[in-house]
């Protein structure tokens, strides 16, 4: 999607402190022009600090912060032509929703005719052109959020800085406003950076995921490689769900753990290891032919909606499979014994006590 | 929001002590169609006599448009000249802050006739005694203080992302400051104005000191009236003064909404 | 959308104002203003608390301690000051306690109705503060409606006027517009939704108000505080008028030296001693502050 | 040529303007007198004082200590022949050693009482000390002048000899007074709230109880007691450098006529200070100054009292008046 | 999990007016004893004004609300023990994290060192016990989050209002907190009801949902009722992926969309209609005999962490087609014929223009 892999916005060891707190340590980050970036990590990791601090609104304690090859930690906040959502909304309460919207635009001197039009524009995007007059405390919560995402969006700020935008949208409409901002943001081809405690949001739209942890980055890298190949036990375990098992390496190289014999892809040195498998890469009573199998009784089902939740009991430990719901399975009960079979590239190994 | 309205034992209690609050303004219409000379209440007869007295009095009718221009220029000023200040002192960081707030809110401290003497001789030096200019800034002297402490207390409990909002979308300083910070400063700025208007339309002390033959305000006047003779034309001044006051609010709600000041 | 192009950032931004310049800049008005119309002033004042008075009124430009040894020797005056200080401080916080239901409850109305209140709020300013003593004077007589109300229940009658009491009742009236206004300005942290949490959380109306209302709108109730101990220790026309001459206040002190006897240097004397007690109150005022932040 | 003349405001203003100022002008069409006026004498020498690099006014008429203490910060100059040439004709008590200002009119200190509420006329200072009008006493206390005055009437009439060495039997004898006293501070003054019958009995200056007896349809009740009263002196100054001082000089010449003083004793029974005044006021009007009663009046010398005005105060504030709380 | 399926809470004709607008024009609604209710609806549908209507902070134009029988429409807020989770937290910002969730105890009249420990326990099970001295404004947006649903359960309310109280919160953490309070509720008998825009949680978490659109009930029933047989098209499209196919039943009673006939196990007489079918109850080129195949071209991929989208040409029409990814199955690329198979019953079918 990007045609040059240009670099656009770069941190330089950037720490913050609140006080005696050390929020963020040091982190380094580059992100290229017209790339999407997500964010991901706990509740308290550093994300929103981070946003602020590429915004302006905090000053970083150290490092500094480029754009384009300059430097601009200390550019004031309005020189810095990027647009914010924040996750609190921050709309302005004696506005109506159209001049919240506009207020962007007037701020760069276009014409107030040319402002409220494309702020009509904007806010049908984010389907609330029929409350255009409302005052903000006259609106829902997600409509509100609505109209702080429209405000940052009709902008097109060289640099999009979203905090958590949709995190009080419903199913239908989040997806909706995701292939909006992705479509405006790659037409435009503005530099976005995305938090989310969504990982559907943060894997399907983004070119990039930064998983943050305490303040440092775990892995920077694409949707897949986070999925596929997680750095860390910690980043294995954050992003998708997975089964986590105890097991062990013994001294000539084979992996243990629940009482049964594994493969996997990795190879580590001998000692007491952690095994992530996902749930949805585990068959149940599959016939073809899998590296690992193991023999389970099931210990519970649980309905999600698109997917099906069986616990299986093998040995001393646990492990979840997902399945999409189908009709033409005949159903599982509890108490079936049932062979889970998975393949060694699966089979995720990870050194005990990392996380 | 329903749970906001008010309870009726509240509302009882806050009329009540609007009673107390309004006993002596609302005193102050049978007084003034008093037929008496001196202020008593009740009066032993009703008239007029004191209304007519008062419009044919030119020299406080001379004074009351002084009062009325000295209080409409102090509050703007005040209001020019403590915004910003006020803005400094809760928005920007530097050493000796705390001092300097305090110096500039100290003239507060001081009992109006200390201050209206102090000023006095250092006015008589720049020959700022009886004219316009000299009321002006005396007045400043006197408002100054109370604009800045409720702009302050004003500024430091609003909400602080809605500025950060507006720098992100790209808004230099001082257009946040007046598209965003002002109108959200709204009901601390009418709170200041409207404090200063009356502080400089009532003020006696010190404006006493600093008038001359050839200036004068209603306040002064009517002290040095009623510091002799304690009739009901004072009462007649007040009651017309209230009268005008309900009136111009009244229009300018009318033409202007001011309602949506007062309002959160 | 990107019909029209978005402004990029100019390199050539105009000159950066630094905090520090900025600060400069925009405090030169008020600065200048404190400087001529108040410091100087009040050294002018300093320096006559140390020059000799002359028999009727005259001043005679020598230095001497004659002043402040009379002063901090004379018990008179150390009750006095003592005496301001402590009625000041009642009269405040009673106007505080009738003035806070009025604000609240203006907070809490909306529209043409609020404005309305507001005005009636203000309206007593107008009056005059001479004009209002008088409305109380004719109110609290001995033969006025109020005694005669007491009275007229069966309750032996008080003397609300030419004494403290009277002075009292007045005052806190004529300061509940400024307390009201104060209060108004620092209810703005007052956020609806707090409120009701703390309601849903089972909180009585009345724990709630102590809770988390009153919490909330500190600043404000500091400000007002502030203000009205400053206007109260200030007045001097209500107590003249309506203390009857027994009530001695260190402004009334001030007004008689200062305008009676001509004593300048005492006048002085005694207002540099206010503007240390007042000192020392706002000393208080920002520390009660700063432990609320 | 406009002349501006400060003096008290009020009901002085009123009769004074009436009965001075615009016979003069209309004497002297070129001529224009603004009358500024003030409350008191102590603000009037305030702004002098503040004024004195470039003074706005010309003429002041206030208390003679106050005046006294003008002279000696050099705000008013000399009055002499060159000034008025009335000066020969004044009383001797106008006349002030070291007070460049002279005396324009005598008042002096009378009994006030309430007709509905005191029915027999009293004759004497002691009626204050009735029991039958306890609270309803109002004295204008120290340091208002009427009180310092009062205090020497007392100080006489208990036995005192010399009040400049000591006033102890006159405080001594006004501590009994306090406790019936209603107010120490009667606003706007002591004539409106006897009149009105908020307080019964008091003191206060003649001139102004003359005029609102007279405004009161008989309320108000004035009487120079038996023991005799003491003169209030007001003076009349030209201001050293004030921008019309000529005209003033007229003024003031004109002020101390005969004529003038006998038309403001007509208008305000101030009592003329021209010993030639007297002869051209009608008798109705001079009964009700004291002019009739230079005799019974005590001889105050007011300069000498201004050195022991603090020292009366004092003893007021501890001796006399916690005694009424 | 509720033994008897007695009524606990129960709104009856409730309409809500602001202004001129009309919010909430007739709402009928009972919540058994124990139950937990999930409130789903698209956003500024009144899902909060509802909440807020059985809290007492707003009092209805219209109907009345009764708990246990007796009717509460009148009764003051701080005596209908219920808790509540605001949208917007509304934590007392003057008070410390600690004292905010005793805040509630002190309210009734807990001695406050038995406050303070409950208030510690329901911190630590939020995870913030290490924050206990902090300042709402000292914390980032999902520990605010968390500290407000700590407040809101430490109570162990009557009635439990939840309203997105996990919106800011990390898949990882969400599925905690939903752990927690689907415990702490089910142990102590609380009546809750949820407002989600969540429709994992709300399918997953309660037992029974409500489907609300503009103020109305759509659909109030169990998950699997509500997704497996959704009472009309809104809810069958709100409520979980689906494909929408415009089609039509001819007089003779046949099915046809995008040029094929196809199956359903529901009947409607003749006239235009749409086809609802779930994306992950499609197969691509499976052996196994279907009521319903079609062909197609893929046009589009997309990963979604534990999924894979793909968007099928069929016809006119686009069907999207959801499976599990997996290492076995060779990758398809775009433009690909596929053979799509699905069955009877998971075609629903509406009459046209419903929605
Ligand atoms: N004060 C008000 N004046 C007018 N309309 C209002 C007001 N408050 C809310 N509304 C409207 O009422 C409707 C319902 O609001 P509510 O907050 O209940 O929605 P919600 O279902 O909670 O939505 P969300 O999921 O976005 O939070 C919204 O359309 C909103 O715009
Ligand atoms: N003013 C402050 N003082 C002390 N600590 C603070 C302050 N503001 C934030 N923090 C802490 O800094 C950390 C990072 O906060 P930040 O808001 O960046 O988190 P976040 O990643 O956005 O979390 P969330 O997903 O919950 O919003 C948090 O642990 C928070 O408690
Ligand atoms: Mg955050
Ligand atoms: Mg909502």
């Amino acid at each position: 999607m990007t045609s040059a892999p240009e670099e656009h916005l770069r941190l330089e060891g950037i720490g913050v402190s609140f006080g005696a707190v050390n929020v963020i340590p040091a982190l380094d980050l580059s992100v290229r022009k017209g790339e999407m970036v997500a964010f991901l990590g706990p509740s308290g990791c550093g994300k929103t600090t981070t946003l602020r601090i590429i915004a302006g609104l905090n000053k970083p304690s150290r490092g500094r912060i480029m754009v384009g090859g300059r430097d601009i930690t200390r550019l004031p906040i309005h020189d810095r032509d990027m647009g914010m959502v924040f996750q609190s909304y921050a709309l302005f309460p004696h506005m109506n929703v159209t001049r919240n919207v506009a207020f962007g635009l007037q701020m760069r001197n276009i014409p107030s005719r040319d402002a409220e039009s494309r702020a009509a524009q904007a806010l049908d995007m984010v389907q609330l052109g029929h409350l255009a007059h409302r005052k903000p405390k006259e609106l829902s919560g997600g409509q509100q959020q609505r109209v702080a995402l429209a405000r940052a969006l009709v902008i097109e700020p060289s640099i999009l800085l979203l905090d958590e935008p949709l995190s009080n949208l419903d199913a239908k409409l989040r997806d909706e406003m995701r292939v909006q901002i992705r479509a405006l943001q790659q037409q435009s081809g503005i530099t976005a950076v995305f938090v989310t405690h969504d990982q559907v949001e943060a894997l399907s739209m983004c070119d990039r995921v930064v998983v943050m942890r305490g303040g440092r980055v775990e892995q920077f890298g694409t949707p897949t490689e986070v999925y596929e190949r997680p750095a860390t036990a910690f980043v294995a375990n954050f992003v998708g769900r997975t089964n986590r098992l105890k097991g062990a390496i013994t001294a000539e190289g084979t992996l243990t753990a629940a009482g049964h014999q594994l493969r996997s892809a990795t190879t580590l040195p001998p000692g007491a290891v952690e095994i992530l498998v996902r749930p949805h890469r585990i068959r149940i009573d599959d016939a073809a032919e899998t590296a690992n199998r193991v023999k389970g009784a099931v210990s519970g089902i649980t309905f999600i909606g698109d997917l099906v939740q069986y616990a299986v009991r093998v040995g001393d430990a646990e492990v979840v499979v997902e399945e999409a719901t189908r009709r033409d399975r005949s159903a599982l009960a509890v108490g079936d014994t049932v062979t889970l079979g998975w393949s060694a590239e699966d089979t995720l190994v990870y050194p005990a006590g990392e996380q | 929001m329903e749970i906001h309205k008010t309870s009726w034992p509240m509302r009882i209690l806050v009329f009540l002590l609007f009673v107390y609050l309004l006993a002596p303004v609302i005193l102050v219409f049978p007084l003034s169609f008093s037929g008496d000379q001196v202020l008593r209440f009740p009066p032993s007869f009703w008239s007029t006599r004191w209304y007519s007295a008062l419009f044919a009095n030119s020299q406080m009718l001379q004074a009351f448009w002084t009062s009325l221009s000295l209080a409409a220029i102090v509050t703007a000023l005040s209001i020019v000249i403590a915004v910003p200040a006020a803005w400094v002192m809760t928005r920007l960081t530097f050493a000796g802050r705390d001092l300097l707030f305090n110096l500039f809110t100290a003239p507060l401290l001081l009992p109006t006739i200390v201050l209206g003497l102090a000023i006095l001789i250092v006015f008589a030096s720049f020959g700022l005694l009886a004219t316009m200019h000299g009321l002006v800034f005396a007045h400043l002297v006197v408002t100054l203080p109370y604009a800045l402490r409720v702009l302050a207390v004003s500024l430091s409990t609003q909400d602080r992302a809605c500025e950060e909002a507006a720098r992100t979308l790209g808004a230099k300083p001082l257009t946040v400051f007046f598209r965003v910070t002002v109108p959200m400063l709204t009901p601390g700025i009418v709170a200041a104005a409207a404090l200063c208007f009356l502080v400089s339309f009532d003020e006696v002390v010190i404006t006493l000191f600093l008038t001359g033959p050839r200036i004068s305000t209603l306040p002064v006047e009517l002290y040095n009236y009623v510091y002799n003779q304690a009739d009901p034309l004072v009462a007649a001044a007040s009651a017309l003064l209230i009268l005008l006051t309900l009136a111009v609010i009244m229009i300018v709600e009318r033409a202007m909404g001011l309602g949506k000041a007062f309002v959160k | 959308m990107s019909a029209v192009p978005t402004t990029t950032p100019v390199p050539a931004a105009p000159r950066q104002w630094r905090d520090g310049e900025l600060a400069v800049l925009l405090l030169l008005p008020i600065a200048l203003i404190n400087a001529i119309g108040f410091i100087l002033p009040v050294l002018n004042l300093a320096r006559y608390s140390f020059n000799k008075s002359r028999v009727g009124g005259g001043i005679e430009a020598v230095f001497t301690w004659e002043n402040w040894a009379g002063l901090l020797s004379d018990p008179f005056y150390l009750e006095l000051v003592f005496n301001s200080v402590w009625i000041s401080l009642a009269i405040t916080l009673t106007t505080l306690v009738v003035s806070y239901p009025i604000a609240l409850y203006l907070h809490r109305a909306s529209g043409a109705w609020r404005t309305f209140l507001t005005v009636l709020v203000i309206s007593p300013l107008l009056t005059s503060a001479v004009v209002r003593t008088y409305g109380w004077i004719a109110i609290l007589v001995d033969d006025g409606p109020v005694v005669g109300a007491i009275k007229a229940l069966g309750l032996p009658a008080p003397s609300l006027m030419f004494n403290i009491k009277g002075v009292f009742i007045g005052l806190t009236e004529i300061l509940m517009p400024y307390m009201i206004l104060a209060l108004m300005a620092g209810f703005g942290r007052l956020d609806p939704r707090v409120e009701e949490a703390a309601r849903t959380l089972g909180a009585t109306p009345s724990r709630t108000f102590m809770k988390v209302i009153l919490p909330l709108t500190l600043p404000g109730i500091a400000l007002g505080c502030l203000l009205c101990f400053v206007l109260a220790v200030s007045s001097f026309i209500t107590p003249k008028l309506m203390g009857g001459g027994r009530v001695f206040l260190l402004a009334t002190e001030i007004y008689d030296q200062a305008i009676v006897t001509l004593n300048w240097p005492l006048a002085s004397t005694l207002s540099i001693l206010v503007l240390i007690v007042f000192g020392a109150a706002l000393w208080a005022y920002s520390a009660v502050l700063r432990r609320l932040d | 040529d406009t002349v501006v003349l400060t003096a008290y405001s009020g009901i002085f203003q009123e009769n004074y303007v009436k009965a001075v100022v615009e016979p003069f002008m209309k004497a002297n069409p070129d001529i224009t007198v603004e009358f500024y006026g003030m409350p008191n004498s102590a603000q009037m020498l305030g702004t002098l004082r503040a004024q004195a690099s470039a003074p706005q006014i010309d003429i002041a008429i206030m208390d003679v200590s106050v005046a006294k203490a003008a002279t000696d910060e050099g705000i008013f100059a000399p009055m002499d022949e060159s000034v008025t040439k009335h000066l020969a004709d004044l009383y001797p008590q106008a006349k002030a050693e070291g007070v460049n200002a002279v005396g324009v009119t005598f008042d002096n200190l009378v009994l006030l009482y309430n007709t509905d509420k005191v029915k027999t006329v009293p004759t004497s200072w002691n009626a204050l000390w009735d029991a039958q009008y306890a609270k309803q006493v109002s004295i204008p206390a120290v340091p208002d002048i009427q009180g310092t005055t009062f205090t020497i009437i007392t100080d006489k009439m208990a036995g005192g000899t010399n009040y400049i060495e000591s006033v102890e039997a006159g405080i001594n004898r006004l501590a009994e007074l306090a406790p019936l006293v209603q107010t120490w501070e009667p606003r706007p003054d002591v004539y409106q709230p006897i009149s009105s019958g908020t307080a019964a009995i008091g003191i206060g200056w003649n001139a102004r109880a003359q005029v609102y007896a007279d405004l009161s349809d008989g309320k108000l009740g004035v009487v120079l007691p038996e023991e005799g009263s003491g003169f209030q002196i007001n003076v009349i100054g030209l201001v050293k450098g004030g921008p019309a001082s000529d005209s003033a000089k007229k003024f003031i010449d004109y002020a101390l006529s005969p004529e003038a003083q006998a038309a403001f004793t007509e208008q305000m029974f101030y009592a003329p200070t021209n010993s030639k005044a007297a002869a051209l006021i009608s008798e109705k009007a001079l009964s009700r100054t004291a002019a009739g009663a230079m005799d019974k009046m005590i001889d105050i010398n007011w300069l000498e009292v201004a050195k022991i005005r603090d020292a009366i105060t004092e003893q007021w504030r501890r001796r006399v008046i916690p005694l009424s709380r």
